[in-house]
């Protein structure tokens, strides 16, 4: 024979799934969402996309070549999936060089400081929108107006904002409640907000999509959804003048995008199901918590953020049931 | 809801491709070499010298131990030499080479099919023949029988499981086995019950093969105490710890060996080989070798004689494809590479797999994306991803606490592994090593 | 010791930002700009260099046991002085430094020079000494408090060099000085590796 | 005087009077002895904490010598002779004298010596490839190529030759602290007796087959023929399981052996060119 | 000269001399810094006042009223003329409306109700929004933001989103309600302190 005969250990198959179809697979489950922002916001959704997408992949690519000096893998999708995952975090109307500055962070700070993929300890994107939002607070807190985004943009306060403005001020939340959009009105898509945050339901398509494709389970996103929603629930029991009820909760700001997309990233996500559980209740606690007490009207960036620093803590101590072990 | 196992677990394509040959006799090898390290624990003690005269079914290495067993000659000739010879991994090991003449059988070996339904032998002679036979586990791990059939102290088995799981895909020697050697299985099984003094046993069958277990019901009716139970199709299935849960719904503790919950389990071919053993008085010299690969112009299986080069069955199989990049001794999921052709069949040789090109080469390692998929598979609940870590570290105490000893190189890990990383490959160095710091340590 | 080479040590072979991680409080807390880095590093030289010197001279007169509360008093005595002194004459200056001041007494550069450096050499060596280290000091916080408020403000010593709407807040709050202090220690390393 | 700057007289000494007492109060009842001698060797030490000495490091080290207050079975590879000699000084005994050593790699099965046979596609560290397969050549005794020696070295002294596919030993920072010893699973590297002007000659080969299968495995196996056995003057070259071994503790690196190798599995290094008869050179073209 | 022992005496007298030369050292320095420091304070305080009243020849004796609104009372500093009256005062405010809290603002205000100038003297607001009142308000180029010239007679001041002349600081309106809060809050006192009116 001329060929050499491979010798590898077993097992000598495999399933086939690879890091390349994850990415492109959560990429295809973003779509539907994305393409919704597109068509409320116009063409500045796309431009903030396009920057950021491309921003993303440069940078990772410069950095792998002439800073590490190694093998660039643009071609895995981590760096697409985080250009959009920090563009859907971002308001439509965000100036192109904010954005890039925002893409530099993700891959730069968030992502490749720590060794690049698989290393890092914050989801990349977040990262970038965590540092946007603390360094450009004004461009980062204008929406774009749903309705008017055809004429020129103007601002307007997102349902969240308008609701703490007016806790803050006293006001009951009944009459806050008319001023923002019907909740069916927000689970289609119309509400201002960052460009993936606005229509619940699409997001939630790319959630069915996601689940029947394997890529995630269902222990994060339910977790973090039904923890807001209980949590949020309580609070609203005890006195629904001062607090919103809890569907508001999950259908305004990012919840959604946060759950489903945010925080199940796997990198920065515990790798049991007990300890994603135990993540994602954090998750939810801490994104009401910062909504309801917090001086952000939105916090569940932040909430995803401080639970992937706990994310080692929970792979260390939270431990997947053994076999034979016994209680 | 079908039995199974609880944790982990994974569905790997069946590809049975020779589900439905029956099984043929290979023809004799022109010379047979026979490894003296054919199973788990000390090598047998060759008491034959070069130029002797051997007939089918006469001793040439003899047990060396407690856990250790005879080899018999497979075939009739003379000893050629006794010297190393290269083996499936590229070793070196020490082989009876046989070159064969005629098929001359030894004259207390009962070659006629007649059915026997019972033996007078009592426990201890059973166990005592079983050693004779040389009969080891014919599942893969080719582990002493008798050593199973002789609890520790103190230990009782309470039940015998036999296992015709055949979780691995492409094989089907088991299955061929329980389709067309069902009574002489069930005969073998009551044999074993009889050794083991249990009065229940159950035989698992994966649920892909609902002929077999038709079969098997049927002929279960006539033998008392021993029940089929069909199981989900799950890998890996055929685990003894996973069999045990499935069947018996007992864990084995860490650590601990299943007669720890009064459990053993024994392959359906050892106990057709308990059967040949008691009752035709034919000791372990030839099995059921499944050769397959989607390549593969024939796939079949065969009996064939221990010693007879992979070559030969290949050969027989319709020959080596010109596009094939891996020979494998054994299923896809846990059998190994053989770096050569030539490399002979042995006691646990349960089938040759043939991996053309474009199946047979690892894919580039990525970087871990921490998805979790290797935690979430791993039958034995632990955590190949951080394993692998500890062993690349060679942090080997907490690779202890972590449990590396309960890995039952299942494969499913690096099975599911999107980023292709080679965790197995780390973990079972840190068993290895682990293992070694663990009996120094005693 | 060369006295040279024992007094450009603190630059940046042992610069105590960079390279030994020694008194991040200040250094994180008061380097929102280039000027306030380099006030609080020029105050910690003053305190670094007159506690070498007086420990130095009376290092033998102290036991072992009692060194430790003996140095800090020394070291706080002059925090304190310059506390004072500070309030007296530049109050716009210690307005924004103020919390940081009695915290150079904890700093522990001052106690690390004084117990590792001054009680075991000349009172010359440990000026030196005190003069080098503090003045590396000084120079790392104003590259940091710089580096900020450039990218913070848009702004070197109060000079503008771009427009300040452009400027990245968060290089002026806490979490900014943490990521710049990472980012240059990195290049530090990378410097000294390419060096060695 | 102010009264403020008579209180804060008085406030400021007599917390310094009572801190005084308390802690010489402190130290006496917590007094613990530790033998100074301890810090004095540690400090005497490389402080590479390669672990070369069998300890967990200098500091462990240093306390061995320190309570068992010896030097027998102790000895520092990196330091060398220098370092126990002063750290026997600090100890008041005399250091055992060792003559300092270097790694060799013993194998020289490179690609056109060695072909391989098959094609390994594991993980790639040499531990795991011997593990499951002999290597991917016919010679199981060989290199196998993955670096685990290189990786292990705190020196940056063992580098892989990408053209031979095989490590080579730098003399210069090889301190034979012998952790690529311990890492090698097929146990290539033996530390030797260093000589003047870092001179080696040894049987760069390792296989214990018989000649036949030795020989077609690669071409400069050892074949243990014993002609360089019978060549040696010294004694230095004994023969064991069909493989030749140089013990550096006797060999004057005379020479002599290398020549009559019919394999050239012999191997010297930094030698001056030889001035012999061209018959050798001829044959050592060939390999 | 060798190092000296650990013994009781040595560490009590050497622990003693070192604090004793400490707090001497200690104690002088403070004697002769005192003064500049209260000096410096004052300089402060002062400054504070003179930036946010236009004219005035001196100051009058500073005191505190409690408003009937509002948990603190608030210092007030007269500032008098030439002849010795009231020309107006300087109010230290202050409002716990602000988006992190408290807010303390030094707003001049003329006795006929013109707000002459303000200070931001301690605060907590978002860095680059809220943190913008002080420049945002008194930017004389900008009528609808600028406060210093208004009047407050007419009634307190609001944002324009609230119905008020004022348009808020771009994305923290939060801010903006309460520094218009602790203006409002510095006429209402002088108001109510009824001090403003009187002749002295």
């Amino acid at each position: 024979m001329s060929k050499l005969l491979t010798i590898t250990p077993s097992p000598h198959m495999h399933q086939g799934d690879s890091v390349n179809k994850i990415m492109y697979s959560v990429i295809f489950a973003l779509l539907p969402a994305l393409i919704w922002s597109f068509i409320v916001f116009g063409l500045s959704a796309v431009a903030v996309t396009l920057t950021a997408v491309v921003a993303c992949i440069v940078i990772e690519w410069v950095i792998q070549k002439f800073l590490i000096k190694g093998e660039p893998t643009i071609k895995d999708g981590t760096a697409i999936l985080t250009g959009i995952l920090l563009a859907m975090n971002v308001p439509a109307s965000l100036p192109i060089w904010i954005i890039f500055i925002g893409a530099l962070v993700a891959i730069g700070v968030g992502k490749m400081s720590f060794g690049g993929l698989g290393q890092n300890v914050f989801n990349p994107a977040l990262v970038g929108r965590v540092f946007l939002l603390i360094s450009f607070p004004v461009q980062m807190t204008s929406w774009p107006n749903v309705s008017k985004t055809l004429v020129d943009a103007t601002t307007q306060a997102t349902p969240l904002a308008i609701v703490k403005e007016g806790i803050k001020n006293g006001t009951p939340i009944s009459d806050l409640m008319a001023e923002i959009p019907k909740y069916t009105e927000l689970l289609m898509g119309n509400m201002s907000g960052s460009v993936g945050e606005v229509s619940a339901i699409l997001l939630l398509v790319g959630l069915v999509y996601m689940l029947l494709k394997k890529i995630i389970t269902w222990h994060i996103p339910f977790t973090v959804l039904g923890t807001i929603f209980v949590f949020g629930g309580i609070l609203w029991l005890v006195n629904p003048d001062q607090f919103v009820d809890p569907v508001f909760h999950l259908l305004t700001g990012g919840a959604m995008l946060g759950a489903i997309f945010m925080a199940t990233d796997m990198v920065t996500s515990p790798m049991s199901k007990k300890g994603q559980i135990i993540f994602s209740i954090g998750i939810g606690l801490i994104t009401v918590s910062i909504r309801t007490w917090g001086s952000y009207p939105e916090g569940i960036s932040f909430a995803i953020l401080i639970m992937n620093a706990f994310t080692p803590l929970i792979n260390n101590y939270v431990k997947p049931k053994r076999f034979g072990e016994t209680k | 809801m079908l039995k199974t196992f609880k944790i982990g677990g994974v569905h790997p394509a069946e590809n049975k491709l020779s589900a439905h040959k029956a099984v043929e006799q290979l023809p004799l090898p022109k010379t047979a070499t026979i490894m003296v390290a054919q199973h788990i624990g000390a090598p047998s003690k060759v008491i034959v010298q070069r130029g002797d005269e051997v007939k089918v079914g006469q001793i040439i290495a003899q047990s060396a131990g407690f856990v250790s067993t005879n080899i018999h000659s497979s075939v009739s000739g003379k000893v050629m030499k006794i010297d190393t010879v290269v083996d499936s991994s590229g070793y070196k090991k020490n082989a009876i080479v046989i070159n064969v003449v005629g098929d001359e059988w030894d004259e207390s070996i009962d070659r006629s099919t007649e059915l026997v339904t019972d033996t007078d032998l009592d426990a201890k002679a059973i166990t005592d023949k079983i050693l004779a036979a040389g009969i080891v586990g014919l599942g893969g791990a080719t582990f002493p029988t008798h050593v199973k059939l002789s609890p520790p102290p103190g230990m009782k088995a309470e039940v015998l499981l036999i296992n015709g799981v055949e979780c691995e895909p492409y094989l089907t020697a088991d299955h061929r086995l329980m389709l067309e050697k069902g009574d002489e299985l069930m005969v073998g099984t009551k044999i074993l019950m009889k050794a083991l003094n249990v009065n229940r046993a159950a035989i698992g069958i994966e649920n892909n093969k609902p002929d077999a277990i038709k079969h098997l019901k049927e002929l279960a009716k006539k033998y008392e105490g021993i029940e089929i139970c069909p199981l989900k199709v799950q890998y890996p299935q055929g685990g003894e710890k996973q069999l045990i849960k499935a069947v018996i719904g007992r864990e084995v503790p860490s650590g601990a060996l299943p007669i720890a919950v009064g459990a053993v389990v024994n392959n359906v071919g050892t106990a057709l080989a308990t059967y040949e053993a008691i009752i035709k008085n034919k000791p372990l010299i030839e099995r059921i070798v499944t050769v397959t690969g989607k390549s593969v112009a024939n796939p079949s299986n065969f009996m064939v004689r221990i010693g007879t080069p992979t070559s030969q069955l290949i050969e027989a199989a319709g020959g080596l494809p010109d596009d094939t990049a891996k020979i494998i001794s054994g299923g896809p999921m846990m059998g190994k590479a053989v770096s050569n052709i030539e490399v002979p069949v042995t006691k646990g040789t349960s089938g040759i797999l043939i991996i053309k090109e474009e199946e047979g080469h690892r894919k580039p390692m990525q970087n871990c994306i921490r998805c979790g998929r290797c935690v979430s598979v791993c039958p034995m609940g632990l955590e190949p991803f951080l394993l692998m870590t500890l062993s690349e570290k060679n942090t080997w105490d907490k690779s202890e606490e972590e449990r590396v000893m309960d890995c039952i190189e299942c494969g499913s890990c690096s099975y599911t592994c999107p980023a292709n990383r080679p965790l197995l490959d780390h973990i079972r160095y840190g068993k290895m090593t682990v293992g070694g710091i663990i009996r120094t340590r005693k | 010791m060369n006295q040279w080479k024992n007094f450009t040590k603190g630059f940046i072979k042992e610069n105590p930002v960079f390279v030994l991680l020694l008194g991040m409080c200040p250094t994180l807390g008061t380097t929102g700009s280039a000027i306030n880095g380099l006030s609080m590093g020029l105050a910690t030289t003053f305190v670094l260099v007159m506690s070498n010197i007086v420990i130095s001279l009376i290092k033998n007169l102290i036991p072992d046991k009692v060194r430790i509360p003996a140095f800090i008093v020394v070291i706080a005595t002059f925090v304190t002085i310059v506390q004072m002194v500070m309030q007296a004459y530049l109050p716009a200056l210690f307005e924004s430094l103020g919390l940081f001041i009695p915290l150079i007494v904890v700093n522990c550069i001052v106690l690390g020079r004084a117990e590792a450096f001054a009680s075991k050499n000349s009172v010359g060596s440990s000026a030196i000494d005190g003069i080098g280290i503090g003045l590396g000091f000084a120079f790392a916080l104003t590259i940091l408090g710089g580096v900020r408020e450039l990218l913070g403000s848009g702004k070197i010593f109060n000079i503008t060099i771009y427009p300040e709407q452009y400027g990245m807040l968060v290089f002026i709050l806490a979490p900014g000085a943490f990521i710049a202090l990472g980012y240059i220690i990195a290049i530090i390393n990378r410097l000294n590796k390419q060096k060695a | 005087m102010s009264a403020s700057l008579i209180y804060t007289i008085i406030t400021i000494s007599s917390i310094g009077i009572t801190a005084a007492v308390i802690l010489y109060f402190t130290a006496r009842k917590f007094y613990v002895y530790e033998d100074p001698r301890i810090d004095d060797v540690e400090e005497a030490l490389p402080a590479a904490n390669c672990g070369g000495c069998g300890f967990a490091g200098c500091r462990a080290f240093a306390e061995a010598i320190v309570k068992d207050n010896s030097l027998d079975n102790k000895f520092c590879p990196v330091g060398g002779n220098d370092t126990m000699k002063s750290v026997a000084n600090i100890m008041g005994l005399v250091a055992e004298q060792k003559a300092p050593r270097t790694a060799v790699v013993r194998c020289n099965g490179t690609c056109e010596h060695r072909p391989k046979t098959n094609q390994f596609e594991g993980a790639t560290t040499c531990a795991i490839m011997s593990m499951s397969y002999g290597g991917d050549t016919a010679c199981s005794y060989g290199c196998l190529g993955c670096g685990d020696c290189t990786t292990v070295c705190d020196f940056d002294a063992i580098h892989m030759n990408p053209e031979t596919g095989l490590p080579e030993v730098d003399d210069d920072k090889c301190v034979a602290c012998g952790a690529c010893v311990d890492a090698c699973p097929k146990s290539l590297i033996e530390l030797r007796k260093q000589m003047p002007k870092h001179r080696k000659i040894y049987i760069s080969c390792r296989n214990e087959d018989k000649g036949g299968p030795a020989k077609k495995a690669c071409s400069v196996a050892c074949i243990g023929c014993g002609k360089c056995e019978k060549e040696c003057k010294f004694e230095a070259i004994t023969i064991a399981n069909n493989l030749a071994f140089i013990d550096s503790d006797k060999c004057k690196l005379c020479r002599k052996c290398a020549p009559v190798c019919p394999t050239n599995a012999i191997q010297e290094l930094n030698f001056p060119p030889r001035k012999v008869k061209p018959v050798v050179e001829e044959t050592t073209k060939e390999a | 000269m060798a190092k000296l022992e650990s013994s009781f005496k040595n560490m009590v007298i050497a622990l003693f001399g070192v604090t004793l030369i400490a707090s001497a050292a200690l104690g002088l320095v403070n004697d002769a810094t005192i003064e500049p420091i209260a000096k410096a304070e004052m300089e402060k305080q002062t400054n504070a006042i003179a930036a946010v009243l236009t004219e005035f020849d001196s100051l009058g004796i500073a005191y505190k009223f409690l408003p009937s609104e509002g948990k603190d009372s608030i210092q007030i500093f007269p500032a008098l003329n030439a002849e010795g009256e009231i020309i107006s005062n300087a109010i230290k405010s202050y409002t716990y409306k602000g988006f992190s809290g408290y807010i303390e603002v030094m707003v001049g205000i003329s006795n006929d109700g013109i707000i002459s100038g303000y200070q931001v003297l301690k605060h907590a607001e978002t860095p680059g929004l809220g943190s913008k009142m002080g420049l945002w308000f008194s930017n004389a180029e900008k009528p609808n933001q600028n406060v210093i010239g208004k009047s407050m007679s007419a009634g307190s001041l609001s944002v324009s989103k609230d119905g008020g002349s004022i348009d808020a600081i771009t994305a923290a309106t939060i801010s903006s309600r309460a520094f218009l809060d602790a203006v409002n809050r510095a006429y209402s006192t002088i108001n109510e302190s009824g001090i403003s009116t009187q002749k002295e």
